[in-house]
């Protein structure tokens, strides 16, 4: 059980068992001659051709101040403003041999140190003392603003993460069959497109386009399937009295719109004899 | 390593694999130190099995190794996840549909006649799955063809009551193009469509703009796409 | 439907599916027959979670929903089950991303002024294809910048619910008096301001730099008095 990584252990404690255990490596600074340099060194001095890597691990002018600061143990609000620009000179001096494309914002952040510099050596004329700000704030929020975030980043990165510190869970699933739903349809899509065949068809010209009460439509399907088994049916059994006079009507509009569609028989044996219906065609009799 | 831990690991690690775990294969996740045998191994999956007992997977051995699979008597359930929908059904299929509501009883042919094309079986067929159309009679001419009527199915889906409740055909004919501005004026006039279907499958991004009433607190209004403001380049 | 054959649906349809479900994405998977309420599913959710304790997977719930994972005491030695996979991101695009984690919407531009240097187009494409930020609008000034903003698949990578998860924002720490003199004086007796910021809508210019005396307790404590400083010239 030793060497198994402690569930909750901090990255510390990982780092030092990375190399037995699967756990995430620490992400070397630099690597110079096939060495990781895992921390950044202590000395101001660095060998010319580590500071070429290890300025890539900086992320930019403020990143570098950050350091400078942060290595001298100094509080950010206090900066030794000659001090540091020494020290940071001296590194833009390395990078500059170093590296031709050097990021402007580096020289940008020389120039800043070099201004706030001066402006704290230049005295100030008395009336404007104690309103003019210290040279050094902006910097300083600037500082303060983007060291937030570093350590914002941190906490993300410490953030326990899919595929690093967790993985989905899944089951397999047999006879991954997809059930298939039909696409939802609206009912100006399908009225659309009616009326681009009916404009196709140019069927507004020659039909009447007046109310065709549709239920009357509707019913002479429900009276087809009724008389579907290919038999004689009694002309009263196809009304419903539940459904009242209009449900009558109806029924029986449709039977005369079959009767003229020539698609139902209407016999009667004799004056006031009982009237019968039957289909025309039947299933039975289509092939 | 305590049968407990161990147990977690390879119930981890069976659940986290994509394909199914050979003994090898889950004995390679262990060190040296970790001491854990073929045995070892064997056993936790006896226990893991057990523990399957009354849940909604089950934890079998199939050629190529061990995994965890959904049970069969769930499965019903589960594979309602993959519900896919159709794409949009076609013109053509919403032309016959519209032609067998507003012209019933009608023939395929009659169909035909009306659109000037032919209707393929698929379409016909696919009304007939969805149990919207069917056939209610034969006409009385050679060939016997059927003909095709809607069906309650149809009614409630679109919310209609009766069939009396669509346009009349001169109504359709005001209809204006299906500019997507107007659209939404002009659907506020037409019956309700398309019930509400609840699926997974159903994605923000799916949303059509969809002509239902127009609620008075735009809550549905259909402005989901991509925000442009008006400075927008 | 009884409670167990819940819980083994729901167990069931999280483990198949590939990514984390919601109640609603549930709740689709039952039939109305089924009679089964948001707060069944909520309930079956309780007992799945809690079933899941002393095991090697954890029912937890991020920003899309409810998902099943391996926890992190046993991902160490599931995790070899992948031997080559690439799980470490720069510290640039780790910034980059804390900036629009926190202070979205915002501006590239905007994330360089913090930053100090320029934003590699390759990361912002590299968090828009692993869909963690996305363009949420545009900025009403001259050139319409983008505005990027973070995704649900940023908060389930990170295994979050809500931005409101995240770590909170440190404080900034007061800037003293602005006289050189007694800055240098003053300054390094400041204790650290470590007022805890929970949310992420934490813009920049709501910092508030506040004057308060040190609280050891007062983590919570409403710090929103008005702003002391005029560097934010």
């Amino acid at each position: 059980m030793s060497t198994e990584p402690l569930p909750g252990a901090g990255t510390a404690a990982d780092a030092s068992a990375a190399a037995e255990t699967p756990r995430q490596q620490e992400m070397p600074l630099a690597v110079v001659l096939g060495q990781p340099i895992l921390q950044i060194p202590q000395d101001l001095y660095i060998p010319p051709d580590a500071l070429e890597v290890i300025l890539e691990a900086f992320e930019g002018p403020l990143d570098l101040l950050l350091y400078l600061i942060r290595r001298q143990n100094l509080n950010i609000l206090d900066i030794p403003v000659a001090e540091i620009t020494r020290q940071y000179m001296n590194y833009i001096d390395v990078m500059r041999e170093m590296r031709l494309e050097l990021a402007a914002e580096y020289l940008v952040m020389a120039a800043i140190l070099a201004e706030i510099k001066s402006r704290l050596l230049l005295p100030r004329p008395p009336q404007e003392e104690g309103i003019e700000e210290d040279p050094r704030a902006e910097l300083v929020r600037r500082l303060q603003e983007y060291e937030r975030y570093k350590k914002a980043a941190e906490d993300i990165d410490g953030l326990p993460r899919m595929e690093r510190d967790l993985d989905n869970a899944s089951a397999f699933v047999p006879d991954h069959k997809v059930v298939k739903l039909p696409p939802p349809v609206e009912l100006r899509e399908m009225l659309l497109a009616l009326r681009d065949v009916m404009h196709r068809a140019e069927l507004y010209g020659h039909h009447a386009v007046e109310r065709e009460p549709l239920s009357v439509r509707q019913r002479m399907g429900d009276v087809l399937r009724k008389l579907g088994d290919g038999a004689f049916h009694r002309f009263e059994t196809l009304f419903d009295a539940t459904e009242g006079r209009l449900g009558v009507v109806v029924t029986f509009l449709s039977l005369l719109e079959l009767a003229k569609d020539r698609l139902i028989e209407i016999m009667q044996e004799a004056p006031l004899a009982a009237i019968y219906l039957k289909a025309r065609a039947t299933a039975e009799t289509a092939d | 390593m305590e049968p407990e831990r161990l147990n977690n690991i390879v119930e981890a690690a069976l659940l986290a694999a994509q394909q199914p775990l050979t003994l090898p294969m889950l004995a390679a996740l262990f060190h040296e130190e970790d001491g854990v045998g073929h045995e070892d191994l064997a056993r936790a999956i006896e226990s893991l099995t057990q523990a399957c007992e009354g849940r909604g997977v089950e934890l079998v051995e199939v050629a190529s190794g061990f995994r965890y699979q959904v049970r069969e008597a769930v499965h019903a359930w589960v594979a309602r996840l993959w519900a896919e929908r159709q794409t949009k059904y076609s013109r053509a299929l919403l032309e016959t549909l519209a032609l067998i509501a507003y012209r019933q009883p009608i023939t395929r042919g009659e169909i035909e006649q009306v659109r000037g094309v032919a209707v393929a079986t698929s379409i016909v067929r696919t009304l007939e799955e969805r149990e919207w159309v069917r056939v209610v009679g034969y006409r009385d001419v050679p060939g016997k063809p059927a003909l095709f009527g809607t069906t309650r199915q149809f009614l409630d889906y679109f919310n209609l009551k009766s069939l009396d409740q669509l346009p009349t055909l001169a109504e359709i004919r005001e209809i204006p193009d299906p500019d997507p501005q107007l659209a939404l004026t002009a659907a506020a006039n037409l019956p309700v469509a398309g019930r509400a279907e609840a699926s997974a499958a159903d994605s923000a991004d799916g949303d059509s703009i969809s002509p239902n009433p127009p609620d008075p607190a735009g809550a549905d209004a259909p402005i989901d796409g991509p925000r442009t403001t008006e400075d927008a380049a």
